[in-house]
């Protein structure tokens, strides 16, 4: 694992980045709960690994873009999406973030530049390399982050994006949450490396394996990664990281088992929020009470988000045939003539 | 006899013909845990050199099934959704249907891979993982496509595509892994190409697939107290497809339903509707109806969801429009 | 009027939009030397920035593609053959249509992104060179599907794909590229979702797609000696497809056929057929009847290719069984 | 680009390689004037790159396999494959390998080992590692030896067979004939990587570069990868070498040139048969009887084979519907009852 140059945060800096990822921890208990008691029927867990897309994000601008997966509530709070389409999508409500066309697996915010998240494993890549490719050809400001997992670096769309974005010299970052599974599979039995960081030889690009628990590692790895990204230089960002919950929120329920209670305890141990609470108390002098009126005004965020999906009427059956395609009635597409 | 469950009877099967040969191996997406949980207890019973997990990689591993199939061995491939097999299309349509799967290479090898995909629509699962993509497969030559849609079915159509020499796709309903039914102990198969009279009737012949069988067997039901006697039809096997049972049912019902969980457009419905408006043509005494998803993709809120799957009151007004 | 050829007529149509709106480009495998010439002589004129020779990564490229077209650009992509297509489903089908495509993210972005397809069966390229995998693309919502049959449709539907502001899927036909035929000069369209009357007649109705059209046009003549009147209707594009102009035909004549080179199960044409058979149903005088390449991989030997393609001696053979 | 230790094959051995080699150059000269004749449809020219085939082979058992491509003649006669079938094959006839229903891109030899040519652009790769795969649960003394271009290596599907064959360690080498193109695309412009060997890395497994002209250096690189094979460990093993044909027959005949006639000049002072006949010369003392005895054999072979391939009946129509499924009708399958 590469370290980089020791990054000093200011206060108010690294706090901003310790609310977002409390602010995707809270966000994922109130779902999580919402969806023991059947009102919320899917989501795909990132406890643990909140300080990758939030150090990333963090060293993004607004015109960036990124691309997610269906573990994609903590990319969309880093990138500064509101919570209330994200709670309406997840009620599957005509004011959700997709119009609850999407769903939990889907969740995607245009004008924070978070250009949807993607359930096919691998699939955000090919399309990250193409929004860079335009970004360069229009000659605009800006560049690409794609979120993917280990296990996604086992897709061919892995191998032939990375050959495409560096042979087109685009601007984007590769970023890998490795948390060691892709799903039940862990990284050791499925994956011929033990750091995907290794692949990007591969590819003539730049590879870095970092401490994705701690986030500001993550936010100056991203920076430099940035700069050679509006270069044309890509970078393989791997984030060694751990996932808390189950692979799907159900998971134990249906009696998987393939990780240590060992393992994850060792993992909790490193929490990306603690990590950077310690930080703010003993380089900053944080005090307990601002931690308090942080959380707590991410309390009040989060319920009213919540009463907002509620309170959203859900859409009309007959609304499920828009959409398909622009401007053009869709009955005219599948339906014969009267 | 006794009744077991769908997941069970999948689970039976594997089980069965692990043990009956062991050139059968199983391989997937985390299979070892069971993601849906037909694997369950394999990897305990046969260990981990025959039942492998696999790669997210799914063109790569259907294609080294495939290879591995020429070379002596019978895989049995899961899928863990339907959803992901555009991603593999290459590999099973044009090298494991194509190639090895005797056309090309003039009957000299065969390649005997089963393909098992978890299939439908079940619920919020959204866009991209609930998809049916089962008519575009039957557009390629050189597949067999196995539906079951009981417990019985299920285990002795399973048995048969692990046995038959060509590659073979088993479909298994997202829909139906809950559903009870008999299904005997031992060994037994059930041959392709035989479809099965679920219900005799008179008045109009519903051919239904999947988890729709239940569905028309429930609106035969309602339509009955309408004094409308359907005959339900469950094909069991789309390729080959069993043409004389349905030929034979609607030259006696004269009208014709199909009830296919796939997109309308060159769906399976359309194929069986085709067919009939050809062959059997000088029986119809009214309009082919086709019951199916409409033509677009599965959204995530339940309402929506629900208004774009078909269902047993859909079914019943297509009967009912067959008889205006 | 000038006449040029179907190929010419992709290029025209090609260069035309490029200097109209620079946020078009190509891309594709060995689009500067021109694999088949559709592109001859696009990197002379807008240099290799807008005309980009990709590696062999068809999944790759289509998506990036998709990614392009949703921040700003006009990607033109070419798929050297249609046969290639298995490898690039996911990202044209689930990312391009589906996601993207407007529908999972609720009309909130648009991929005005264009895939050519050189497509079809041009004599000894063997199985894996001679696919039309249309059928499969119609099954999946989401991508519209325009198959021109003349160099002017070429031209002007070309150019309304690329100003669509859907993925539009346009078929080349290996079997056309030489065709001459009349083009304007100058810029024009052809709208989506508008069939053609190729030749009216007054018995029986045939529906063609692309080089069927011609098929059917001699078949017409033949049958025309022996006193039969034949219409040809030439669909154009097949999503959306002009379901008005084929009912008021089978209204007129009673009778269709479907003359389409793809495979015969769940094919275009077995969508056309289930359609009328609903629809039409009154107005049909006789089956309906498919005229498609058999359901086999498309051999390299002459005399098999031959007996497996259709053509207009079948063409025939299908109207004379429909007045039986 | 790594050495070999030098390895001394004697005079019989290396003159049968070259007899190999010199067939495959004789082969394709003579389907090249038989195509522009008109007699045969279609060809992909392997003229300039016989060493790597042939060395590979050379290093092979009887009872080892290859998968091939469409560029499969040289694959075909390098595993010992009779000329008849092939000839007949490109002609269309029954007596073909294929019965003439794959035609010149899909060569195969099965009772020798050729496990078919696939003319899907990476598609042989993961057929090979199943094919391996069988062989190591089989326990059989086996091992597979997977042939593809520099091109393919962009494919998803290389990163995924390579991965999935160390994962399984399977007795499996990756051959890839580098020419430095794909088609008319060259490897600088498509390829992020000098040296394919070097993607190696990205799946832990060996990566060598060698001298794709020198039959010696393939055969002895083969020799050891065959070794690491049959103990489960995959190589990578890049042989550098050009074609002097076009992509497909007919290239030049529609215009495209995107190659210097320098280029092809250099190499063709590296002809692989050249080198191979100067150390049968100079190590061996060969004398030009010999070789003239030699060249007149393989024409003779050809012959017959033509002439075999001309005598043999072209397959009836209806025969087309066979093969394409085991032990049923075809008629049952897409045909509705009369
Ligand atoms: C193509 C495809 N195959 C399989 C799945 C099912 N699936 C969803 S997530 C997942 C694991 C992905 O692992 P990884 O890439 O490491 O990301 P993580 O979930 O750990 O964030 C799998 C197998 C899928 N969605 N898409
Ligand atoms: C998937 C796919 N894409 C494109 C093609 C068309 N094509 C045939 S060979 C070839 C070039 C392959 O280059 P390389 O892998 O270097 O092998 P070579 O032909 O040089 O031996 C291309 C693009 C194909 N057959 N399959
Ligand atoms: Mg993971
Ligand atoms: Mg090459």
């Amino acid at each position: 694992m590469s370290t980089t140059a020791a990054f000093t945060s200011d206060k108010d800096f690294l706090a901003g980045m310790y609310q977002k990822m409390l602010t995707i921890r809270l966000l994922e208990e109130k779902v999580l709960q919402l969806l023991m008691e059947g009102e919320v029927p899917d989501l795909y867990p990132c406890a643990g690994q909140e300080a990758v897309p939030v150090g990333v994000c963090a060293a993004l601008r607004p015109q960036d873009l990124i691309t997610g997966t269906y573990r994609g509530m903590g990319h969309m709070v880093a990138k500064g999406a509101d919570l209330k389409p994200i709670f309406a999508e997840l009620y599957g409500r005509k004011t959700g973030c997709c119009k609850g066309k999407g769903g939990a697996k889907h969740l995607a915010a245009f004008d924070k530049g978070v250009m949807g998240a993607y359930a096919i494993v691998g699939a955000s890549i090919p399309i990250a390399v193409g929004l860079a490719l335009a970004a360069k050809m229009l000659g605009k400001d800006q560049l690409v982050a794609c979120f993917f997992g280990d296990g996604a670096s086992n897709q061919g769309s892995f191998h032939e994006s990375l050959n495409l974005a560096f042979i087109w010299r685009v601007p984007v970052i590769f970023v890998c949450e490795n948390n060691l599974y892709a799903a039940s599979t862990p990284l050791k039995t499925s994956t011929a490396v033990d750091h995907i960081a290794k692949r990007a030889d591969g590819y003539a690009i730049k590879g870095l394996t970092i401490d994705g628990n701690d986030v500001e590692a993550v936010y100056q790895a991203t920076k430099e990664a940035a700069t050679r990204a509006l270069r044309g230089e890509p970078t393989l960002l791997e984030c060694l990281t751990y996932r808390y919950g189950g692979h799907f929120a159900a998971e134990d329920r249906i009696g998987w088992n393939y990780r240590t209670a060992e393992e994850i305890a060792r993992w909790k141990k490193q929490d990306p929020l603690e990590r950077a609470e310690i930080i703010l108390k003993d380089r900053f002098g944080w005090s307990s009470s601002e931690k308090k009126m942080l959380e707590k005004g991410i309390r009040e965020e989060i319920e009213e988000a919540l009463e907002f999906a509620r309170q959203s009427p859900p859409p009309q059956p007959l609304e499920a045939l828009e959409d398909c395609y622009f401007e053009m009635d869709h009955n005219f597409l599948w339906r014969w003539p009267e | 006899m006794r009744e077991i469950r769908y997941i069970q009877a999948i689970n039976e099967a594997l089980r069965e013909e692990m043990r009956r040969d062991p050139r059968v191996f199983v391989l997937g997406e985390d299979i070892r845990q069971g993601a849906f949980g037909q694997t369950k207890g394999l990897v305990q019973e046969f260990g981990e050199t025959r039942v492998l997990d696999t790669p997210i990689s799914e063109n790569g591993f259907c294609g080294a099934a495939v290879g591995a199939a020429m070379n002596g061995l019978r895989p049995v491939v899961e899928l863990m959704l339907s959803s992901f097999a555009y991603l593999a299309m290459e590999q099973i349509l044009m090298e494991g249907a194509r190639m090895e799967g005797r056309y090309t290479f003039g009957s000299q090898i065969q390649v005997p891979v089963t393909f098992r995909f978890l299939t439908g629509a079940s619920g919020h699962n959204g866009p991209q993982h609930s998809d049916q993509p089962y008519p575009m497969f039957m557009n390629n030559p050189g597949l067999k496509i196995v539906l079951p849609s009981t417990p019985f079915d299920m285990k002795g159509l399973l048995k048969q595509a692990i046995r038959d020499n060509d590659p073979v796709l088993v479909l298994e309903s997202i829909n139906l892994l809950g559903k009870q039914g008999s299904v005997p102990e031992g060994d037994y198969t059930v041959p392709f190409g035989q479809a099965t009279l679920r219900k005799e009737g008179t008045d109009v012949t519903v051919v239904a697939l999947l988890h729709l069988v239940d569905a028309a067997l429930e609106a035969a039901q309602i339509l009955e107290q309408e004094g409308v006697s359907v005959e339900v039809i469950d094909p069991r096997t789309l390729v080959p497809l069993d043409r004389r049972t349905i030929l034979d049912s609607v030259a006696k019902t004269g009208r014709l339903v199909i009830a296919d969980d796939s997109h309308r457009t060159c769906g399976a419905a359309a194929e069986i509707a085709a067919g009939v408006a050809d062959e059997g043509f000088g029986f119809l005494k009214a309009p082919i109806k086709r019951v199916t998803r409409l033509d677009v993709p599965i959204p995530y809120s339940e309402p929506l969801e629900k208004y774009v799957l078909p269902n047993k009151d859909r079914i019943c007004q297509a009967v009912r429009d067959t008889l205006r």
